[in-house]
């Protein structure tokens, strides 16, 4: 049954991507519209709810003292973490972490991570006996297409309006987070056949690979995953690339917004 | 209950730490429908509590050895978020999350015309966004919204509210202050209309007199947010019907 | 099947219950003989065996030295869980904790935590450094019925005549556990429309929601439930609670009488 | 095995710590039909083990895929309740219960009539309430009287026995101490009809001469627990017929 | 990425601390059909790393659910063996694994005829037994041999491939050393013939045209694998076919 | 299916042994062709790939430093674990470890332990503070009969050949782990009723019980172990034990070939 409705749905798409059309009527490059508040949960140090079209994301930090790694005794820790609840869609059930679950929280951790947008070294209270852990977890309320974006974009908001509470850590007084850098995620996914942005649930169902592009300062690349069945070219990846540049500004301008 | 003595937790006026009086609620806001992809949903926000609620179904219970022959089951997960508490949760189900799914599933079968929907199942997502002592009622509350967006029949609503004991005096709708210093907590799952009673839990210590004065303030308190659970489902209504 | 047999038990329940009888020819306040035997386990510093009617239950408590919560540094721990082996019933399954144990486990541990019967101060051994762990399991044998209250006895019968082997653990020599209140739980179930005491297994299979009360001393409440699909009006909830106090008062002399 | 130089096992006299001589068994006590739930169960107590057994079944095997189109399986689980040894055992089954399992379900496999109930299972429980040495021996004696007690067809009982090795001697049936710190343990499930081995496991340090008298002993003491197994067996039977 | 600035990776000849240029390979051998209860099998040894991959199917697929009509599914475990790396590996499936065995199950999903068998499944197991950067690119390299071992019809095969950059320089293929030290990596799985590209992800640091020499790279090195590859293959029909 | 074919199997089987002969042509006591290498896996402190016929398993050895038991404080550790991998076999399913894996482990882990192969003592660092931990993971890369001596000859021919890292503990110069005696496993089964050594894997799949019998030094016992359904008489366990002395020694002899 499934299989037969995305089959109807291919076709659609198909039809519609001939005619340089989308299936909710938007431009291949047009964004549905995105909501971004922060700090909005009480007991989260960070916070921030996506409204990103009918996709609803929350990000919440959280920050924790520890022992630092043996071999990195003067940093702290970074943790990005995904659930798709069940909440999010029929399709979610509970139970352990889903593949969908992880390969989000680690895309969306790879983007934050390897941009260096946090010093580690900062993290540091006590070399080699007390660090910061910073704990960033990403709940889906609602999945209506691109919980990706959304995801990479609640989560960086949220970052960069943390407070380290370092009066309750007993550490001096509380601080907002330094983030030097605002990696932003675009995700291009194949419909009917070439690639649009921010696809909607429908698009996604009857679509096929997706590309996600985390890209921070100077459009440097810091984080690329390709998902599902489906290949591309290099000119394609070029193309979409250059897209990605222009999308991933506009969404850090947005984060940026938010800051103090 | 962490007991008496720790914490001065009634000011010398009479009235609570956060200026409310003995049988007096936090504030309690309610939204229905707010999640596009569920048959029904509801966000609550008590005090500093926020839960959100969706609903699916009822739909064809798998895997089979859940269903029932004669009526629907309710299939349901009550979960903090990681961030809802002062300390971070680690996500998945711990062992007071699975209490608290039970009999809040129980509670619900008990107002849910289930008998309607033999062999199915309603499913009922319960996330805790923010945690600032009371979920479980605020859960109750907002699953009951949920499932009355999602048009599915009950014979009443189920109100979730709490009373209990600080420094030897009965209050209304503890806090989190309250929760952790106090003495006791009763908290309840009220049908507002007939005053039965479909969730009850309590610990810590009560006589019957106590425990009586607390059954009187969760009575009065329910039929409040009844209101309030109402107003949503009409605003709802007309939003979806045209309305403003 | 199960269901048919359910429904015609139901409707016999309903029968007697109008005539005011019993399946099995019991009272409605009316309890199944109890036979409790305490010091029953050779390794464990505490142990109960309670018979009540075909239901067997055990309770065993260990204790361990451990750190104390940092927040609460002159406190030891009391834990309390219990496991509804498939040896108990046809009905239980291997795998994990089913949220049956976990309910069962749960509503024993608040009876006994919240009557405050054992000083969490008195469990100190260095303050901040070494706290006594208690920790009491319920090992359900068989179940026919009421292992609610069962368990609760067992429970708070093997606490009360536990030995912290303190020379064991090379903190003095042993001495008896300081148990201060004798919390007992009643629980009534619905069957045939009224509530009744210890109901049997066919009144479990065809009854509906149960309400447990756990009282101690004074007959102060300490911890109520309520479990299954059902209500009760505040009427209702006051007559249970009168007859309680009966018999958890009986419940506690038994206990009482096993204490050395 | 602890190993040998450790502890003093063998006192001057020749006996050992608790008195008994190199080939005396602990005492065993059993009884038959303990639990009205099961279709057969048995308690047995075997120095300070105490094992219980519950047999359910024969029943039809599910999930489908454990079913054997000619014969039943035994689902067996040999579980040690956490107060059962010195310290506190965590809950849930870990890698040594389900080696235990495993082994235990393969040797009742080996004297049940299977082959007359193909697609079955039969569900046996061994609980261990009180642990000293030998529990898994304690359990399968307690599974076969639980197996008879329940009327499944057995080609012959099977009993539990163990022998081992302590300070370079040979002796029955180890206790504790002399499991901790002795130098081997040869644990066996034999039919005492026929002397067949069901059951084998071993470990530590044996010459072929010491298993020999190892397997000599075994066999020995096999057929004196049979003895217990088949009164209470016997008294079980009277009892349900009407006897004392 | 570690970062840079911590070691020297780049010699003062502009040369590699193992000697390589910067768009030079580490030697890559491979083997088709190296175990013999597989449909397909392969061994890769790239560099110090080594995995093994086994074939096993088109078979039908159950669980049921994971069943598609019109196609089948590849079932695919990516696996480090606990001795593999250098600190070791606790044995079961985690957060990074299981990662990498979805997107290489799509990956191959790309290229093999999927259409052909509806409601099948392909099980494809990859297990690393030696790592030094670079798995899950061999582990592709040698999933792919096995599929054209097991006789499972593909449009071409895919070659893993990284390239990354260290001290601000562009190089192929890292070793150990680069991966921790250096200051990006560019893992690919290429369809040799047409230069598509099935599998991507990335981390670190790379400007738009650092990125394009990394492509540039990884295009070319992919042929060369390519070559090894067809060897493999070649070698196994030959030998199958009564050759050398 | 499964069944039909193998009582066919089971016939053909029991034929061939009234006629003393094997499904391949092997004698009673004859052993499919073994090769044992050493030294093989790079990541490894010592390894061992061992081919059996058509069986292929690998081990694998590394070591930690760890804090010692309480109340073994000169007394490093031993741990032996082994994986059925799905890639051994159809048969083998993904999950937690099935039954057949663990009992594969703790038998081969018997073997080495109870030999006293390995001085606890000689892996002591600092009394009471640290020991060495030796882990030996045994790895069945194909599964074609007999994973029980092919995993046992791999685990202690790894052993015998692994080299303490100490200069990566910061603990002295690299050394060779001291290992003094040779354990080895022969296994029988119970083929068309009688007892072969080395079945391969018809000879399982239509055998019955299996007995693995672990000797070291002087033809010593230091593990059995009896699995699946079927028993045996004395008279036959003393038949194959001798027969294993043998065995025993000649793999034993293999082991020691590697040796530097």
């Amino acid at each position: 049954m499934v299989e037969i409705v995305s089959n109807l749905l291919r076709q659609e798409l198909a039809n519609l991507a001939a005619a340089d059309k989308r299936i909710d009527g938007r431009g291949r490059w047009e964004s549905r519209d995105i909501l971004l508040e922060t700090d909005c949960l009480y007991n989260a140090e960070g916070s921030a709810k996506v409204t990103w079209g009918d996709t609803i994301v929350y990000a919440g930090v959280k920050f924790e003292v520890r022992a630092p790694w043996p071999d990195r005794p003067t940093q702290g820790s970074l943790m990005c973490g995904a659930e798709l609840r069940p909440v999010a869609a029929l399709k979610y059930e509970a139970g352990p972490p889903s593949p969908e679950s992880i390969e989000l929280g680690r895309v969306v951790d790879r983007g934050i991570r390897e941009s260096g947008c946090i010093d580690m070294d900062s993290l540091c209270i006590i070399p080699g006996e007390k660090v910061l852990g910073v704990m960033i977890d990403i709940h889906v309320l609602s999945d209506q297409g691109n919980v990706f974006d959304a995801s990479a974009l609640a989560a960086i908001a949220a970052l960069k309006t943390a407070i380290v509470p370092a009066e309750r850590f007993d550490i001096g007084e509380d601080y907002p987070l330094q983030v030097q850098k605002t990696p932003t995620m675009c995700t291009f996914t194949r419909v009917g056949g070439r690639y649009v942005i921010d696809a909607n649930v429908e698009e996604e169902t009857g679509g096929e690979e997706r590309v996600h592009i985390t890209l921070a300062e100077e459009g440097h690349l810091h984080s690329l995953q390709k998902g599902l069945k489906g290949t591309l070219t290099p000119a394609e990846f070029a193309e979409i690339l250059e897209v990605a540049q222009n999308r991933c500004a506009e969404l850090a301008e947005l984060v940026k917004s938010k800051e103090a | 209950m962490g007991g008496y003595g720790d914490v001065q937790l009634l000011r010398d006026d009479g009235l609570r730490l956060d200026g409310r009086k003995l049988d007096e609620m936090r504030e309690v806001q309610i939204e229905a429908g707010v999640l596009p992809a569920a048959d029904g949903s509801a966000w609550v926000k008590h005090g500093l509590n926020v839960a959100v609620c969706a609903v699916y179904g009822p739909m064809e219970a798998h895997p089979r050895k859940i269903q029932r022959q004669d009526r629907a089951v309710i299939d349901l997960r009550y979960n903090m978020a990681p961030f809802s508490t002062s300390d971070r949760i680690r996500p998945g189900f711990n062992r007071r999350s699975r209490e608290i799914s039970k009999v809040t599933a129980e509670a619900l079968e008990s107002v849910v015309l289930v008998e309607r929907y033999p062999r199915s199942k309603i499913r009922v997502e319960i996330e805790i966004l923010s945690a600032e002592a009371g979920t479980r009622c605020v859960g109750i509350t907002a699953a009951s919204v949920a499932l009355a967006d999602a048009g599915i029949p009950m014979r009443d609503m189920i109100v979730g509210v709490a009373s209990g004991k600080v420094e030897d005096t009965v209050v209304l709708d503890l806090d989190k202050a309250e929760d952790n210093y106090g003495q006791a907590d009763l908290p309840m799952g009220i049908l507002p209309t007939t005053e039965e009673i479909a969730f009850l839990q309590m610990d810590g210590d009560l006589s019957v007199e106590e425990f009586n004065l607390c059954m009187e303030y969760n009575m009065k308190a329910a039929k409040e947010i009844h209101e309030i659970q109402m107003d949503a489902l009409r605003r709802r209504y007309e939003s979806k019907n045209g309305g403003a």
